[in-house]
């Protein structure tokens, strides 16, 4: 039988360093073989366990879209271990990973549905999946409107500035960025992510809104989404735990009787309350 | 390697930073000859030293490990090293009772002065660790599967 | 239970059968390691100490070992090759484990097993006999009666071995159990035998006194329970892994890596949710942070997500963790304690 | 019931009447045939549950740390002992706690009466004065309890607690001092005798941790086998990894430990943990001439010096 703890192996292609404090950088990463690229099919919101060899494994959600197979994007912020040890990684490095583990956004049910993406800091890796496999010319029609408010705590530290700038450009998409401290030359909100899905106020109708972010940006949000009239089955969060198996087995990732490794990670709102 | 009987052990060396360090510094601008055996890594103090580290370097394969300091009464903290000598005292007495071969891990004086010491006894450690062999009491025995490691080193 | 299939094996010849089985199996029966009764490899049938009650390891020590590795890495200037090791081929035979142990290996399959099962259980257990010995004098730590066992349960067990003093009586509680007997000649067990071997079985059930865990518990606890009776219950707790390393159920584990300058190893060992690490992200942030958390995560995880996601509570009442447990914390207490607990 | 059972009833009713105390921490009837465990009472009404026996071998003080309360701890000499350091080491304050003192005839180590008995199972144990009556299914036995001490008990020479604001029972007269011939002996085998005898007991262990959570002692924040950057010790059950969480735990405890026995009467797989802490009481008491947990003034022998302790060993070229 297939061994599920076994990585395969991808070499680093590209390191692109994401904010302006250095704490995370985006790996980029090649397949070494045409068969792992195919068993690899993906949904945004999944994530994939990345080996560093004499580290560990580290749990992150695909940063690229699955409308581009040919690379893996993630996005690592420094914190621990395995973390401190793919930022010393260079190019051409090779880091094992297994995946893609849990369970994605269901894209089918969002179809012809208005989506809200509300992400946080470093919590927007896979709402920015979901929303380059939107934007792709191939389902953009299948989609309603696309909102997307994403916040920092300061302009210096938004992910994928090159994303944004593109998807400013775009009139199928509102987006709203917001910081926390303003600065110079900065044209967007100021404020939390609360506040501005307040302010922005995101119609309910027929509408699904997706959060992924810090807890305590969730925890605020989740009441401005049901003041605004967002029902807990329309409300999707990402969560995040310490992983190990990523397969619903090591036992730690648990809230209440569900894995947010294999039951998730993203639960509805609904889903959720029950735990 | 060890088959060729041209081994030679590989000695971690703990030097205080005022001291010993300066020792050995002075024994390699004054060229006096001491065997290649020894790794040195800097430490502020002889009293910075954690038994922890002794342990970890045996571990991870070292043949021995040296501890060295200021003399009694010439540490640059004042006492640092007085502190030290009660724990090396108690880790050497302990390492000695649950059977650690007992020139694994020794401890030094050698001042900043002593060039000729510090190479004396970098050459009596090592003396005594090559009558050892190599260690094999606390290495941890981390397996490379089927690839051969001794053939790659 | 004891149903008319069984076979008698005389006890004379318990010696010769066990020769016979470690000519073509790795055996791992109770034997004393020094004060230490331990479920471990034996050499010789002399080795195996049947009468002195349960191991103090479980059965998961022989599926599931404490430490078990993935693969073997070289990294080298940017380039790593795995080696993944091919499972072993031996057939093993656990014999003589308790019919608690045995029956802990049906919950062990359920999270192991199944869809995306592991590798490493899913192998050994297909090489696995398990030849269970039943209690017939269960101690008083036991309570596999209050979950759903007993003292001679078959669940989980190939074949299961009953004393009847002079004799064991044989039953196969399984396929491959059946198997095993037809290829071996053992007399069938007369009336007489079956007679005693209900007996005794009743004897065993009748001396133990279960508290009524169950449904009622589950049900209780799918209503929240007061934060400050977790507090008083776990008190005493020490927040050591004895509970959950010896338990025959828990299998929550952890991956890591050892690693030399090039080379090193993946492993897969066991981990503790009563550990503060556990849970703890490298950020610092620990969604359990306390000793209180801890302990309602081991018994909730034992008595209400188990029960409900995998239809089978996360306990068979082995009793280790009651007789083990450094301060006595006694969990058919807690339950019980639970069970009284006013809803909020 | 014993004299001492009721006189810390008695103690323990008065200290929660009159609130002097929040907490009462001792000892109840265990759930099984030899075993006492801790207990917190809160309550006057509750303090029936309180008795003390032969049994009540836990180190207390273990409980004693981070607790916000004003607690009454039942403390025999060995907790006594534990609380001593703790005060010196700023871990409790001498005001947060009321000594109920217990002067301590020693405890049985269950695991010689469960050999003696043969391993049958035991399900109920009587214990008078001297005499513990053991019954099984099919057995009764008496025994001597004085002969199925722990180890450490036959040769405690601080049976009655080093300080304590009231006293139950009455003082009993101490042994002589402890020659430490166990680690003399063990200390005449030969070196490969010792790395053998050490590296078995070490294989036994699970890393389980229950010798480290037991230990009254230990009590810092995050441990040493527990850090993550750098990961000293490896989590596994490797030789190597679990020797080195053996030995560093117990020079962790140099000079601190108070042989209460809370580790080795924890440790689920019988390791012989104590074989280091011995060796290192011994020593400590030969070259530093420091016992711990015995005076509150006398400063740890490893946070202090002497310009003229030994150095033999160090290397003289």
């Amino acid at each position: 039988m297939e061994n599920p703890y076994v990585p395969f192996l991808m070499k680093i292609e590209e390191i692109i360093t994401e904010t302006e404090d250095e704490t995370i950088k985006t790996f980029v990463l090649a397949f070494a073989r045409e068969e792992d690229k195919e068993r690899f099919a993906y949904l945004p919101g999944q994530f994939a366990e990345i080996s560093v060899f004499g580290k560990g494994e580290a749990p992150f959600g695909m940063a690229s879209t699955p409308t581009l197979p040919e690379r893996l994007e993630f996005s690592v912020s420094k914190i621990g271990v395995v973390t401190g040890a793919l930022h010393n990684m260079e190019k051409g490095d090779t880091v094992g990973v297994r995946g893609p583990l849990g369970n994605g956004y269901c894209l089918e049910a969002f179809k012809g549905r208005n989506l809200v993406l509300i992400g946080g800091g470093f919590g927007f890796s896979t709402l920015r999946s979901l929303t380059n496999y939107i934007l792709h010319e191939r389902n953009r029609k299948a989609y309603g409107d696309l909102t997307v408010i994403y916040g920092a705590r300061k302009p210096g530290l938004l992910l994928y500035r090159r994303d944004l700038d593109a998807w400013g450009q775009r009139t199928d998409l509102r987006l709203h960025l917001t910081v926390d401290q303003e600065e110079d030359g900065w044209q967007g909100h100021v404020g939390l992510v609360p506040n501005v899905v307040r302010s922005v106020a995101p119609g309910p109708e027929n509408a699904i809104a997706v959060v992924c972010g810090p807890p305590a940006m969730m925890k605020f949000t989740l009441p401005v989404l049901g003041d605004l009239g967002f029902s807990d089955e329309n409300i999707l969060l990402s969560l995040e735990k310490r992983m190990k198996c990523g397969i619903g087995k090591c036992g730690r990732c648990n809230v209440g009787s569900k894995y947010v490794c294999s039951d998730g990670p993203v639960f509805s709102q609904s889903e959720l309350v029950h735990l | 390697m060890t088959e060729c009987g041209t081994w030679e052990p590989k000695i971690v060396a703990f030097l205080c930073n005022w001291c010993s360090y300066a020792g050995a510094d002075l024994a390699g601008i004054s060229r006096i000859q001491y065997p290649p055996t020894i790794r040195i890594i800097r430490v502020p103090c002889s009293g910075r030293i954690d038994p922890l580290f002794i342990l970890a370097s045996l571990q991870k394969g070292a043949d021995g490990v040296l501890v060295s300091g200021c003399h009694p009464g010439e540490c640059h903290y004042l006492t640092g090293n007085y502190s030290a000598r009660r724990k090396f005292a108690l880790l050497k007495s302990l390492l000695e009772y649950v059977g650690l071969e007992e020139d694994r891990v020794q401890f030094s004086w050698v001042s900043a002065s002593e060039g000729a010491r510090f190479a004396k006894v970098v050459e009596k450690v090592t003396a005594r660790i090559k009558a050892l062999g190599p260690a094999k009491q606390l290495v941890k025995d981390v397996p490379g599967g089927s690839f051969d490691v001794a053939a790659h080193s | 239970m004891i149903r008319e299939n069984a076979r008698i094996l005389r006890k004379e010849r318990l010696e010769r059968f066990l020769e016979d089985l470690l000519q073509d199996h790795l055996v791992l029966a109770p034997r004393r390691k020094g004060e230490l009764l331990l479920l471990d490899r034996i050499e010789s049938p002399r080795d195996v100490v049947l009468e002195d009650g349960k191991t103090k390891n479980s059965a998961k020590y022989a599926l599931f070992p404490q430490r078990e590795r993935i693969f073997a890495y070289r990294a080298e200037e940017g380039k790593v090759e795995l080696h993944v090791s091919p499972p072993a081929e031996e057939k093993q035979i656990l014999f003589g484990v308790r019919p608690c142990d045995a029956r802990g290996l049906l919950l062990l399959d359920t999270v192991f097993g199944g869809d995306c099962g592991d590798p490493y259980y899913v192998d050994k257990r297909a090489r696995t006999l398990v030849v269970s010995m039943a209690c017939v004098n269960p101690g008083p730590s036991c309570f596999c009666l209050s979950l759903g066992g007993g003292p001679c349960s078959t669940d989980g067990s190939d074949l299961v071995l009953l004393d009847l003093g002079d004799c064991y009586v044989v039953e196969a509680a399984s396929v491959k159990g059946r198997a095993f007997l037809q290829d071996r000649s053992f007399e069938d067990a007369g009336a007489e035998a079956l007679a005693r071997a209900g007996k005794i079985r009743k004897e065993a059930e009748s001396s133990m006194n279960p508290a009524a865990i169950g449904e009622a518990l589950e049900k209780r606890l799918e209503q929240p329970v007061d934060d400050l009776l977790w507090g008083d219950l776990a008190e005493s707790c020490l927040g050591c892994g004895v509970c959950t390393y010896l338990c025959p159920t828990c299998h929550c584990f952890d991956i890591c890596d050892e690693a030399a300058a090039a080379t090193g190893e993946r492993i897969r060992i066991w981990d503790s949710c009563q550990f503060p690490l556990f849970t703890q992200e490298a950020s610092g942030f620990n969604p359990r942070p306390s000793g209180k958390e801890r302990f309602r995560q081991r018994i909730m995880h034992k008595f209400s997500y188990l029960p409900r996601g995998r239809n089978m509570a996360g306990c068979v009442g082995c009793g280790r963790c009651v007789a083990e447990c450094p301060v006595n914390l006694d969990v058919r207490e807690v339950l019980e304690k639970l069970s009284q607990a006013e809803a909020q | 019931m014993s004299r001492l059972t009721r006189e810390i009833r008695e103690a323990a009713r008065t200290l929660l009447r009159d609130k002097q105390a929040q907490v009462v921490i001792g000892f109840e009837e265990g759930s099984l045939p030899l075993r006492s465990r801790p207990c917190f009472i809160r309550k006057a009404e509750d303090v029936d549950r309180l008795v003390w026996n032969s049994f009540s071998e836990i180190n207390l003080a273990r409980y004693l740390t981070k607790r916000k309360e004003k607690v009454a701890l039942v403390t025999k000499g060995c907790d006594s002992r534990a609380l001593v350091e703790l005060i010196k080491e700023n871990q409790v304050s001498r005001d947060q706690v009321i000594v109920i003192g217990v002067p301590c005839e020693g405890m049985i180590d269950r695991a010689r009466v469960e050999a003696e008995v043969g391993h049958k199972t035991i399900v109920e144990v009587k214990e008078t004065e001297n005499r513990l009556a053991l019954k099984g299914r099919a057995f009764e036995k008496v025994l001597d309890r004085r002969e199925f001490l722990y180890e450490r008990c036959k040769t405690c020479d601080h049976r009655n607690p080093v300080l304590y604001d009231m006293l139950v029972g009455q003082l009993l007269e101490e042994k002589g001092q402890d020659a430490f011939s166990d680690v003399e002996a063990f200390n005449a085998l030969d070196r490969e005798k010792r790395w053998a005898y050490l590296t078995e007991e070490a294989g036994k262990c699970i890393r389980c941790y229950a010798c480290r959570n037991a230990c009254p002692l230990c009590y810092c924040p995050e441990c040493f086998v527990d850090t993550s950057q750098p990961q000293w010790v490896g989590k596994s059950t490797g030789l190597s990894d679990t020797l080195v969480f053996h030995l560093v735990r117990a020079f962790h405890l140099a000079g601190r430990c108070v042989a209460c026995g809370a580790c080795e009467q924890a440790c689920p797989m019988g390791v012989d943990i104590r074989k280091l802490n011995r060796k290192l009481l011994k020593d400590v008491k030969a070259l530093f001439n420091y016992e711990a947990g015995v005076s509150l003034e006398e400063a740890n022998p490893l946070a202090t010096f002497s310009a003229d302790d030994p150095e033999q060993f160090m290397v003289n070229p």
